[in-house]
C-alpha cells in the first residue's frame, strides 16, 4: 500500500475545484457580511465585488520591503494553513470531487493544523521588528489557547459519541434526519465548541488582538502588497475552512454546494451577530470567560456522553 | 558482730560528716583535707571488710598522695594568682 | 543492718554526695575533690559487694590454712578491683588536676562556666 | 533553691532510686561464688602467693595492672606534658603552702631513707603480706615527696626517674611476653618456679613483677610530683 | 600466625622504650612510633588475611596460663582483626599526619598516642569486664593527652570537659561492673552471656553497664564534650577519636549487648536512632567544619548502635551490615578530618581551596559518598541489607525514620560538598605532600573496600561492572586534553550500545538507543570545550554506566545501585554550571529521598528475600503491593519531576552548561520514566483505599502537563522556561503511561524518543545563544535570526516538532495522544492536558520570538552563529525530526508490537506508511505531501508576485508616529505573556515550592533551637549524661513493665 490511496492526478484537480469554489464563496460571504452590517448601521457600505478589487490591486502592486525571511515566509505560512486545513477536511459529504485529501489524516490533523498558519504569521510579524505586532501576537495567542480549550472538550466529546476521529464518519452518522446532527444529538459539546468558535472568529468581543494592528501604521502596513494579497486571501479562505470542520462535526456537514453554502453563512452569522451588540473583551477577561463558561460546560460535554 | 557493725556504722556517719563538710565548706583547703578525711575513713572500713590490700592503698594513694596533689596544684594557683 | 549493708549505703550515698558536689560546685577544683569523694564511695561499694559477713581477709596464712581457704576467706575478685580502680582514679585526678592548673593559667579563672568558648 | 542546684538535686534522687533498688536487691553471698572458689583454692597451686590478691592482681588480672600502670605512666607523661607547655613565670619554686622549717629537713633526711625500705619492703612482699607495688610505690614517692618538701630547691633528675620508669615498664612487658614462650601464656608467673610456699622467693615472678610495679608506680608518682611541682624548670 | 597480644605489647613497650630515649631526641623517638605502629598494623592485617584465606581460626588467647573466666582472655577473629586493622592504620597514618606536632611535644606525646592505640586494640580485643574498663579508662587518659596536640587553647577546655563526663560514666559502670560481678559470679562476657541471672538487682546492673558503654558512644543529646573535641582538637586526633576510639567503643558496646542478651537490644535500637536523627538534624546549622564532622560522627555512630539493636534479627549479616557502616564511617571520617587539616579556614566554604587540588577534590567527593552510603561503597551494601530487614521484619517506621535521617544526613554533607565547589576559596591550602598522600591513601582503601564489600555481597558486586569501572578510568585520564576525552567517552557509549542491545525487548532497547547513542550525539557538542575540561567526563560518564546498568537490570538491587549512580553522576555534573550550587544541592534531596522510597518499596515488596527480581513485582498481592507501587512511583516521580517533586528541576537544568542541561534533560529524565514504565508494566493496576494508583499518576501527569506549561510562559529566563517545559512534557509521559492502554503506552514512548530530541536540541540551540551573547535572559536578546540562523533553524524545527503542529513528529504524539484517551474512562484530567496543549504553544512562541525576531540588540549586533560543535548536534536532530516525523514507523512500530505482546491488542495498523486505529487515520507522508506542495506553490506565488524583496534597514518602521532608534523601546519581550499572567497568574502561586521551603525552614529552624542545647558548660554536659540515663532507665523501666 503506498501512502497515498486511491491517489490519482485528477484528485489535484478537484482539490483544485473545491479551492476555488470555497475562495470564490469566501470573497461574496465576507463582502455580503459587510454589506448587511454597513446597512444595519444605516450605511451603504461597500459593493460585494470589493474584495476582489482589493486582492487584484494588491496583486497588482509591487513591494521592495522585506525584514527577513521569516517575515517573506510569514504569509506563506498563513495561506498554506489555510489551503492545507481546506484540503485536509472534507467539504461536501458524499461528493468524491471534494472530499480533498482528507485520508492524510483524521480530525486530530485538522484541529491541530489550524495553528500552522498561526505560528507562521506570528513569526513573521515579530521579525517584521514592530512592537505593536509582537503585542498582538502575545495577546492573540493568549486567547486562542484558552478559546481552543472548549472545542477540543467539545470535540472529544463528541468522537466519544460517535467512536471515532474521521471527519467523514461523524457526518455519516448526522445523516437522515436533522434531529441526528450532534447540535441535537450533544447539544453540551456544540455549546461548547460554538463557544470556541466565535472566540477564534477574530470578532467582536475577542478581537482585541487585532487592536494594535488598528492603531495606524501596524502589521497590514509592514505586510502590504503582495504579502497583503495572500494573507486577504486567506483571510476569506480560513474562516470558511473553519466553518466547514464545525459544520462537519456539529450541523450534519453539507451534501452540496448550496447546503454548504446556507449552513457556512448561518454559522458565520452568529460570531457577526454576536459582534455587533457586544463590546470588546480585554484578553484576560476573555480568557477569563472561557474559563467560566466554556470550560465548564466543555467539561460537562464529555462527562455526560 | 553487732559491735563492729556499731563501728562501722560509727565511721559511716563520720565519713558523711567529712563527705558533707568538704561540699558545704568555703574554704577550697579545707575541702581537700575533708575529702581525704573521707578517703581515710573509707580505709579503715576497709579494714573491716576483710580488705587489708585495700585500705593500705586508700590510705597511701586516695588520702595520702591525692591530697598533696591537690596542695601541690592549689599553691601554684595561689602564687600565680596573686602575681 | 549488716555491715556490708552499711558500707554500701555509705557508698551509694558518697556517690550521690560526691556527683552533687561535682554538677553544683562552680569551681573546677572543688568539682574535682567531689569527684574524689565520688570515687571513693565506688570504692566503697565495690569492695562491700565482695564482703562475706564474718569471713578474713584472702590471705593464706597461719590463720587460715590453704585448705580452709574457701569457707573462711571473703571474696578476692572485687579487692583486686578496687585496688585497680584507686590507682586509676588517681591518675585521672591528676590529670584533672593538672588540667585545672592549665585552665587557669588560660583564663586566670577556676570557673567552669568560664569556659564556654565551645558550644552548639 | 536555683534551678542550677535543683535539677542536679532531682536527678541524683531519681539516679538515688536506682541505686536505692540495687542496694535493697542486695544480698550478701553466703559462700564464694565460683571464680572466687576458684582463686581460693587454685591460688597457691598455680602461683604459690599467700595474698590472693596479689595473686589475681599480678597474675590472673595481670593486664588490668598492666593496664593500670599503663595509666600511671600515661598520667605522669600528660602531667608532663601539660605543665611543660606552659612555663611557669620565673620565679620562687615549689610549692609554698608550707614553709619548710629546719625541723622538717633534718627530719627528712633522717626518714627518706626509713621510707625507702619500708617501700621496698612493702612490695617486694606483696605475695605474702598485704601490699604489693601500688602501696610500696605510693610509700616510695611519699619519700620524695618528704624530700620536695623539706627542700622545695631539690632537684630530682627526671631523666632518672623517666628511666627507671621505663625499664621497669618494658621488663614488665617483657616477663609477660616471656610467659606466653615458656609459660601458660601472657603474664603466667610460673616462669620462675614457684619456690617454697610463704618463702619470699616464692610465687614464680609475682615478687618480681611486683617490684617492678612497685618501682614503676613510684617513679610514676614522683614524675607526676615533681612535675606538679617544678615545671618551668622541666624544660 | 602471631599472637595478637603482640599488638599490645609491641604498643606498650615501644612506649615504654620512648621513655629510655633522651628527651631532646625527638626523630629517634618518632622512627620508634612509627615501627611499633607498623607493626602493630602489620599484626593485625596479617590476622585479616590469614582469616579471610582460611589459614588461620579465630582464636581464644589466654593469660596468665589459666581458663577464663579466672584469668583474663582475649579474643580474635574476624571482626576483630579487622578492626584493630582499622584502628592500628588509622593510627599510623595518623602518627604520618600529625608528625610535625608530635616532634614539637616530643617523645610523651608519642607514648601517650602509642598507648592510645594499645588501648583501643585492647578494647577490642579483650573478653573481661573489668579489662574492659581499664581499657576505657586508659583511653579516656589518652585522649585528653592528645586533645592537647592541638594549637586552639579552647582545647584545653573540651578535654576538661571530656574528663568531667568520663568521670560520671566511669562511675556508673564500676557500679555496674561489680553487681554484674555479683549477679554471675564472673567477669568474663561469654561467660556472663551464658550464666543465668542470680539475683533480681542484676538487671540493673546490666543497665548501667550498658549504659555507661552507649555513653561512650556519644549518644545525642549527651554529647556535647564530643563535639567540643572534635571542634578544638587536632585534626590528626580527631581523625583517630571520630575512626579509631569510635570504631572500638561501638565494637566494644555490641559485646555487651550481645552479652546482655536479645531483651536489652531495643535500648541500642532506641538510642541509636535518636542519635542518629538528632545529630544529623543538629548538624544542619552547623556552619564550622570540624564540628560538623563531629556531628557527623555522632550521628554515624548512632547509626551503628542501631544496626547492633538489630542485631537478632539481622542474624548472619550483622557482621556485614555493622562492618559496611563501621569501615565506611572510620576511612571516611578520618578522611574527611584529614582533609580539613590541610584547609586554613574553619567554616564550610572555606573548603573550597580544595579546588585548586582535583586529587583531593575526589577524596572529598568520595569521602561523602561512603558517608551517605553511595554506591560502590559498603555502607551502600549496609543500609541495602539493613533496609530490607527492617521491612521484613515489619519495623515501618524505624525505617522511615531511619531513610529520613540518612537524607537530613545527605543534606547536610552535601550542601557542604556544593560550598566546597562553588565558592570561591578565600585562602589557600596549606599542602603538604605527606598529608595529601595520607588522604589519598584513605581514598583508595575506601575504594578499595567498596570493591570487597561487593565482593562479599549476594547481590553482585557493583564495582566489576564493566560501565562504571570506564568510567572511573576517566578519573586517571583527567589529564588528557578534553577532545580525547571526548572520543574515548563517545566510542565507549557507542560500544556499549553494540555489545549489549541484541539482549534488550524494544522497549528497553529505544531507551537503550536515547541514553547510549543520544549520549554519544550530545558528546559531540562536547567538543567544543577546549583544554582539559577537568571534572566533566568521570562523573558523566558515571551517569551514562548508571543508565547503562539500570537498562540491564533484572534484580532490585542492580536497579538500584544503578540508579544511585545515575544520580551521583548527574549531581556532579549539574553541580559544574554556574550558579548551580543550591539547585545541585536540591536535585541530589529530592533525587536521593526519591531513590530512598525505591529502596523501602525495594525492601517492602521483597519481604527478606534475598534476591528480588524485578518481574516479581507483579506477583505481589494483599495490601503491601499497592504501598510498595506508592514508593516506587514516588522514588519514578521525583525523577521526572512531577508536579510537587519537580522544584529541584528548573534550577538544575537551567544552571547547568550548555552541553549538560540537555543530557538531564533529555536523557537523565528518560530514567524515570523507564522506572515508571517498568513499575506500570509489572504492577499494573493497584488499588489503595478504593482509588486505582494509575487514576492519580493520571491526574499526577495531566497536572505536571498543565502547570509545568503555564509557569513555562511565565519565564524570562530561556533555560529555566525550556526547563518547566520539560515538567510539562513528562507530564504528558506520565499521563501515557498511567492510560495503562497500548496507545496511552507507545505514547509515552513517542514522548520519550520526541523529547529527547527537541529538548536536547533546544537546550544545545539556547545554550549556543548563551556562549555568545553571555546572558539567558530572552528579552536581553532580540533579532538573533539573521546572526545566528542555523540556531534559529533547529528552535523553529523544535518548536514545531513540541507544539505538535503537523507535520513534524509532534503531531504524531498528539495523535496517539488523542487516540489513546478514546478508549479510557477517564475524561477529567483529559481537561488539563488539552488546556496544557496550546499552552505550550505560548511559551515556545515567545522562546523563538524573544530571542530570535523583533529587534537585535545594539550591543549583540557582533555575535557570530553558535560553534561549529554545538550547531553540529542539532542539526543532526533537525534532521532526525523530519525523518521521524515522515517515517516514524521505523522505530514506533517494533514498539507498538512489543506494547501489542503485554496488552494482547493491536489497535493500531500499520499498512505501509500508513497508520490505522479504530478511531483514525495519520497518514504522515501525505501529510508531508500535501503541505510541501501548498507551501510550495503559495511560495511561488509570492515570488513570481514579488521577487526583489530587499531587506530593509532595522528601525525602517514606524509605530505610534515615532520612528524608534534604539532597540530596547521596540522589542516587546519582556513579560510578554502579560494580559495571560493576569488572567492564570494564580497558578504561578508556589505552593510546592512554599511547602518545601516550610519543610526546610522547619528543619533549620529545629536545628538552630536545639543546639542551644550544647552550652558549652562542662557541668551542664554532665547534667546532660545524667538526665540521658534517666531518662533511658525511666523509658527501659516503663518499656519492660
Amino acid at each position: 500500500m503506498t501512502a497515498f490511496p486511491n491517489f490519482e492526478w485528477v484528485q489535484i484537480a478537484y482539490a483544485l475545484l473545491t479551492l476555488f469554489i470555497v475562495i470564490n464563496y469566501g470573497m461574496v460571504m465576507t463582502a455580503v457580511v459587510r454589506k448587511i452590517g454597513a446597512r444595519v448601521g444605516g450605511r451603504y457600505g461597500i459593493p460585494v465585488w470589493q474584495n476582489y478589487v482589493d486582492l487584484l490591486k494588491n496583486i497588482a502592486l509591487r513591494s521592495k520591503i522585506s525584514h527577513g525571511v521569516m517575515y517573506y515566509l510569514g504569509p506563506v505560512f498563513r495561506l498554506t494553513g489555510g489551503v492545507g486545513l481546506l484540503m485536509f477536511v472534507p467539504t461536501i459529504y458524499g461528493s468524491e470531487w471534494h472530499q480533498n485529501f482528507s485520508y492524510a489524516g483524521d480530525l486530530i490533523l485538522a484541529l491541530y493544523f489550524v495553528f500552522f498558519g498561526t505560528l507562521g504569521m506570528a513569526l513573521g510579524a515579530g521579525e517584521s521588528g514592530h512592537p505593536h505586532s509582537a503585542i498582538g501576537v502575545s495577546r492573540g495567542l493568549a486567547q486562542v489557547t484558552m478559546a481552543e480549550l472548549p472545542l477540543a472538550l467539545g470535540v472529544f466529546a463528541l468522537s466519544l459519541q460517535y467512536q471515532t476521529l474521521d471527519i467523514t464518519e461523524i457526518v455519516a452518522a448526522q445523516q437522515g434526519s436533522i434531529f441526528n446532527w450532534t447540535v441535537f444529538t450533544n447539544p453540551l459539546a456544540t455549546v461548547a465548541a460554538m463557544v470556541a468558535f466565535v472566540g477564534t472568529m477574530m470578532r467582536s468581543p475577542f478581537d482585541v488582538a487585532m487592536a494594535p494592528q488598528e492603531i495606524p501604521i501596524g502589521p497590514p502596513t509592514e505586510y502590504h502588497s503582495s504579502y497583503l494579497a495572500l494573507m486577504q486571501t486567506n483571510r476569506v479562505l480560513f474562516p470558511v475552512a473553519k466553518t466547514v470542520i464545525y459544520m462537519n462535526l456539529f450541523f450534519g456537514g453539507a451534501t452540496s454546494w448550496a447546503e454548504f453554502a446556507i449552513k457556512v453563512f448561518c454559522l458565520y452569522m452568529i460570531s457577526v451577530v454576536i459582534g455587533v451588540v457586544h463590546p470588546r473583551f480585554r484578553v484576560e477577561q476573555s480568557i477569563r470567560f472561557f474559563l467560566k463558561w466554556g470550560l465548564p460546560i466543555g467539561v460537562l460535554s464529555i462527562l455526560v456522553v | 558482730m553487732t559491735a563492729l557493725t556499731l563501728v562501722a556504722a560509727v565511721l559511716a556517719v563520720a565519713t558523711l560528716g567529712a563527705a558533707l563538710m568538704a561540699l558545704t565548706t568555703r574554704s577550697t583547703a579545707i575541702a581537700v583535707l575533708s575529702a581525704g578525711l573521707v578517703s581515710l575513713f573509707a580505709s579503715v572500713l576497709f579494714l573491716l571488710l576483710a580488705a587489708p590490700d585495700v585500705a593500705m592503698t586508700e590510705a597511701a594513694i586516695g588520702s595520702g598522695l591525692t591530697t598533696f596533689l591537690f596542695f601541690f596544684v592549689l599553691g601554684r594557683i595561689r602564687r600565680e594568682g596573686s602575681k | 543492718m549488716m555491715l556490708s549493708q552499711i558500707a554500701m549505703a555509705l557508698g551509694f550515698s558518697l556517690i550521690l554526695l560526691g556527683l552533687y558536689g561535682a554538677l553544683t560546685n562552680r569551681d573546677i577544683i572543688r568539682m574535682i575533690v567531689s569527684f574524689t569523694i565520688a570515687s571513693t564511695g565506688v570504692n566503697v561499694v565495690l569492695v562491700s559487694v565482695g564482703y562475706l559477713p564474718g569471713r578474713s581477709a584472702p590471705i593464706l596464712d597461719e590463720a587460715v590454712p590453704v585448705a580452709e581457704a574457701a569457707t573462711r576467706i571473703t571474696d578476692p575478685v572485687p579487692q583486686a578491683l578496687v585496688l585497680t580502680a584507686i590507682v586509676i582514679g588517681l591518675g585521672v585526678t591528676a590529670l584533672m588536676l593538672a588540667y585545672a592548673y592549665r585552665l587557669f593559667r588560660a583564663r586566670g579563672s577556676l570557673d567552669i562556666s568560664d569556659f564556654t568558648e565551645l558550644k552548639w | 533553691m536555683t534551678t542550677r542546684s535543683f535539677i542536679p538535686l532531682v536527678l541524683l534522687a531519681l539516679l538515688g532510686t536506682v541505686f536505692f533498688a540495687l542496694f535493697v536487691g542486695f544480698t550478701p553471698d553466703e559462700t564464694l561464688n565460683r571464680t572466687a572458689s576458684y582463686y581460693a583454692t587454685q591460688t597457691v597451686p598455680e602461683t604459690g602467693a599467700q595474698n590472693v590478691v596479689t595473686a589475681i592482681i599480678v597474675t590472673y588480672r595481670g593486664l588490668d595492672t598492666l593496664g593500670e600502670v599503663t595509666v600511671l605512666f600515661l598520667t605522669a607523661a600528660i602531667v608532663g606534658l601539660v605543665l611543660a607547655q606552659s612555663k611557669a613565670p620565673k620565679g620562687r619554686s615549689g610549692s609554698g603552702f608550707l614553709p619548710s622549717g629546719e625541723l622538717l629537713t633534718t627530719g627528712t633526711r633522717m626518714l627518706v631513707p626509713v621510707i625507702l625500705l619500708f617501700g621496698a619492703y612493702v612490695f617486694a612482699n606483696g605475695h605474702l603480706t598485704p601490699g604489693g607495688g601500688f602501696q610500696g610505690g605510693a610509700i616510695v614517692a611519699s619519700g620524695l615527696l618528704l624530700m620536695l618538701l623539706a627542700d622545695p630547691a631539690e632537684r630530682f633528675s627526671h631523666r632518672l626517674i623517666s628511666r627507671i620508669e621505663s625499664s621497669a615498664g618494658l621488663i614488665y612487658v617483657i616477663l609477660g611476653l616471656l610467659g606466653m614462650i615458656f609459660a601458660g601464656g601472657f603474664l603466667d608467673n610460673r616462669i620462675l618456679p614457684l619456690g617454697w610456699f610463704g618463702s619470699v622467693f616464692s610465687a614464680g615472678a609475682i615478687p618480681l613483677i611486683y617490684i617492678l610495679i612497685g618501682l614503676k608506680v613510684g617513679a610514676e608518682f614522683s614524675s607526676i610530683l615533681t612535675s606538679l611541682e617544678d615545671t618551668e624548670d622541666a624544660q | 600466625m602471631v599472637s595478637p597480644l603482640l599488638i599490645l605489647a609491641a604498643g606498650l613497650g615501644a612506649a615504654f622504650i620512648l621513655g629510655l630515649l633522651r628527651g631532646t631526641s625527638e626523630r629517634p623517638a618518632f622512627y620508634v612510633t612509627i615501627a611499633a605502629l607498623a607493626a602493630m598494623s602489620f599484626v593485625a592485617l596479617s590476622w585479616v588475611v590469614g582469616l579471610v584465606l582460611g589459614q588461620t581460626q579465630p582464636v581464644e588467647i589466654l593469660t596468665a596460663g589459666a581458663r577464663p573466666p579466672f584469668a583474663i582472655n582475649l579474643f580474635m577473629g574476624g571482626a576483630e582483626a579487622a578492626l584493630i586493622s582499622v584502628v592500628t592504620l588509622t593510627g599510623l597514618l595518623s602518627a604520618f599526619y600529625m608528625r610535625a606536632d608530635l616532634m614539637r611535644l616530643g617523645r610523651r606525646a608519642m607514648a601517650v598516642l602509642l598507648v592510645l592505640i594499645m588501648a583501643l586494640s585492647g578494647l577490642i580485643l579483650t573478653r573481661d569486664l573489668f579489662n574492659l574498663f581499664v581499657f576505657i579508662e586508659l583511653i579516656v587518659i589518652a585522649t585528653a593527652g592528645l586533645v592537647l596536640l592541638s594549637k586552639d587553647t579552647r582545647a584545653l577546655a573540651a578535654g576538661f570537659k571530656y574528663l568531667i563526663v568520663s568521670q560520671v560514666i566511669s562511675i556508673l559502670l564500676l557500679v555496674g561492673v561489680i553487681f554484674t560481678y555479683h549477679a554471675h559470679g564472673s567477669l568474663n562476657i561469654d561467660d556472663i552471656a551464658a550464666t543465668p541471672m542470680a539475683f533480681t538487682g542484676a538487671s540493673l546492673a546490666t543497665f548501667l553497664v550498658l549504659i555507661a558503654l552507649v555513653l561512650e558512644l556519644k549518644p545525642f543529646p549527651a554529647n556535647g564534650w564530643a563535639l567540643d573535641i572534635y571542634e578544638s582538637a587536632h585534626p590528626g586526633f580527631s581523625a583517630l577519636f571520630s575512626a579509631a576510639s569510635g570504631t572500638a567503643a561501638l565494637f566494644a558496646a555490641d559485646k555487651l549487648f550481645t552479652a546482655a542478651g536479645p531483651a536489652w537490644l531495643p535500648l541500642a535500637t532506641g538510642v541509636g536512632i535518636v542519635t542518629f536523627v538528632g545529630a544529623n538534624l543538629l548538624a544542619l546549622s552547623q556552619s564550622h567544619d570540624r564540628r560538623l564532622l563531629g556531628y557527623s560522627s555522632v550521628g554515624q555512630i548512632g547509626l551503628v548502635l542501631l544496626v547492633v539493636g538489630q542485631k537478632a534479627l539481622l542474624g548472619a549479616d550483622f557482621a556485614y551490615v555493622a562492618g559496611g557502616i563501621v569501615i565506611s564511617h572510620a576511612v571516611a571520617k578520618a578522611g574527611l578530618f584529614w582533609l580539613s587539616g590541610m584547609v586554613k579556614g574553619r567554616t564550610l566554604s572555606d573548603w573550597a581551596a580544595l579546588c585548586q587540588n582535583p586529587a583531593l577534590v575526589v577524596a572529598f567527593a568520595t569521602f561523602i559518598a561512603m558517608l551517605t552510603g553511595l554506591p560502590p561503597f559498603p555502607a551502600f551494601y549496609a543500609k541495602w541489607v539493613l533496609v530490607h530487614e527492617f521491612a521484613a521484619t515489619g519495623q515501618l517506621p524505624m525505617l522511615a525514620i531511619f531513610l529520613i535521617a540518612a537524607l537530613i544526613e545527605a543534606g547536610v554533607l552535601f550542601r557542604w560538598f556544593g560550598k566546597a565547589i562553588k565558592h570561591d576559596a578565600q585562602r589557600s591550602l596549606t599542602y603538604h605532600l605527606s598529608r595529601e598522600t595520607i588522604v589519598l591513601i584513605a581514598m583508595l582503601a575506601g575504594w578499595g573496600l567498596g570493591w570487597v564489600w561487593g565482593a562479599l555481597s549476594d547481590q553482585g558486586n557493583v564495582m566489576t561492572a564493566l560501565p562504571l569501572l570506564f568510567a572511573l578510568l576517566f578519573l586517571p585520564m583527567d589529564i588528557l586534553p578534553a577532545r580525547v576525552k571526548n572520543a574515548i567517552a563517545m566510542a565507549g557509549l557507542v560500544v556499549w550500545f553494540v555489545i549489549s542491545y541484541q539482549d534488550l525487548d524494544p522497549l528497553r532497547l529505544v531507551f537503550m538507543i536515547i541514553m547510549m547513542l543520544g549520549g554519544a550525539v550530545l558528546f559531540l557538542a562536547s567538543f567544543h570545550h577546549q583544554g582539559r575540561r577537568m571534572g566533566f567526563y568521570a562523573p558523566a560518564m558515571i551517569m551514562y554506566a548508571g543508565m547503562a546498568l539500570l537498562l540491564e537490570a533484572f534484580t532490585a538491587f542492580q536497579f538500584f545501585a544503578a540508579w544511585e549512580m545515575l544520580t551521583i553522576g548527574s549531581y556532579f555534573l549539574i553541580l559544574r554550571g554556574k550558579e548551580s550550587e543550591p539547585h545541585a544541592l536540591s536535585y541530589i534531596l529530592f533525587s536521593l529521598g526519591g531513590a530512598f522510597a525505591l529502596l523501602a518499596g525495594f525492601a517492602l515488596a521483597a519481604q527478606g528475600q534475598r534476591i528480588f527480581w524485578i518481574e516479581d513485582l507483579s506477583e505481589l498481592t494483599g495490601t503491601l503491593a499497592p504501598w510498595v507501587f506508592v514508593l516506587l512511583a514516588l522514588g519514578f516521580l521525583t525523577k521526572t519531576a512531577a508536579m510537587g517533586l519537580h522544584i529541584w528541576l528548573p534550577g538544575a537544568h537551567a544552571e547547568a552548561e550548555t552541553d549538560v542541561s540537555p543530557m538531564v534533560s533529555g536523557i537523565l529524565l528518560k530514567a524515570g520514566l523507564f522506572g515508571l514504565f517498568v513499575l506500570v508494566m509489572e504492577m499494573g493496576h493497584q488499588r489503595l483505599y478504593g482509588v486505582d494508583l494509575t487514576h492519580l499518576l493520571v491526574w499526577l501527569g495531566a497536572l505536571s502537563a498543565f502547570i509545568g506549561a503555564v509557569l513555562a510562559a511565565f519565564q524570562e529566563d530561556a533555560k529555566r522556561l525550556l526547563a518547566y517545559s520539560s515538567i510539562s512534557q513528562m507530564g504528558y509521559a506520565v499521563f501515557g503511561l498511567a492510560l495503562m492502554n497500548h496507545l496511552g503506552w507507545l505514547l509515552a514512548m513517542m514522548f520519550a524518543i520526541n523529547h529527547f530530541v527537541y529538548k536536547s536540541m533546544l537546550f544545545l540551540a539556547v545554550g549556543g545563544v548563551k556562549e555568545r551573547t553571555h546572558t539567558r535572559l530572552m528579552y536581553q536578546m532580540g533579532g538573533l535570526i539573521t546572526l545566528m540562523p542555523l540556531s534559529f533553524v533547529s528552535v523553529l524545527v523544535g518548536i514545531i516538532a513540541m507544539s505538535g503542529v503537523p507535520p513534524l513528529s509532534g503531531f504524531g504524539g498528539r495523535w496517539i495522544f488523542y487516540n489513546a484517551i478514546m478508549s479510557t474512562d477517564l475524561r477529567l484530567p483529559m481537561v488539563l492536558v488539552f488546556m496544557a496543549g496550546p499552552v505550550g504553544f505560548l511559551y515556545l512562541f515567545r522562546l523563538i520570538h524573544t530571542i530570535f525576531l523583533g529587534q537585535p540588540k545594539d550591543n549583540l549586533r557582533q555575535v557570530k552563529e553558535a560553534p561549529f560543535w554545538i550547531i553540529l548536534p542539532q542539526m543532526l536532530f533537525v534532521a532526525f525530526l523530519i525523518a521521524f516525523a515522515a517515517l516514524p514507523g521505523m522505530i514506533l512500530q517494533r514498539v507498538d508490537r512489543y506494547i501489542g505482546t503485554l496488552f494482547g491488542d493491536q489497535p493500531l495498523v500499520w499498512s505501509g506508511r500508513i497508520v490505522n486505529s479504530a478511531y483514525g487515520t495519520w497518514n504522515p507522508v501525505a501529510i508531508w505531501g500535501v503541505i510541501i506542495v501548498v507551501f510550495v506553490t503559495v511560495l511561488g506565488l509570492l515570488i513570481w508576485m514579488n521577487h526583489n524583496a530587499q531587506r530593509v534597514k532595522q528601525f525602517n518602521i514606524v509605530f505610534s508616529a515615532e520612528r524608534p532608534f534604539k532597540p530596547q523601546t521596540t522589542h516587546f519581550a519582556w513579560n510578554f505573556f502579560a494580559p495571560y499572567r493576569k488572567a492564570m497568574g494564580f497558578l504561578e502561586t508556589p505552593v510546592s515550592t512554599s511547602f518545601w521551603t516550610g519543610v526546610t525552614n522547619a528543619l533549620h529552624g529545629t536545628a538552630e533551637f536545639s543546639r542551644k542545647l550544647y552550652t558549652g558548660n562542662g557541668q551542664t554536659y554532665a547534667v546532660h549524661l545524667l538526665l540521658f540515663v534517666i531518662a533511658v532507665y525511666l523509658i527501659s523501666m516503663g518499656a519492660s513493665s
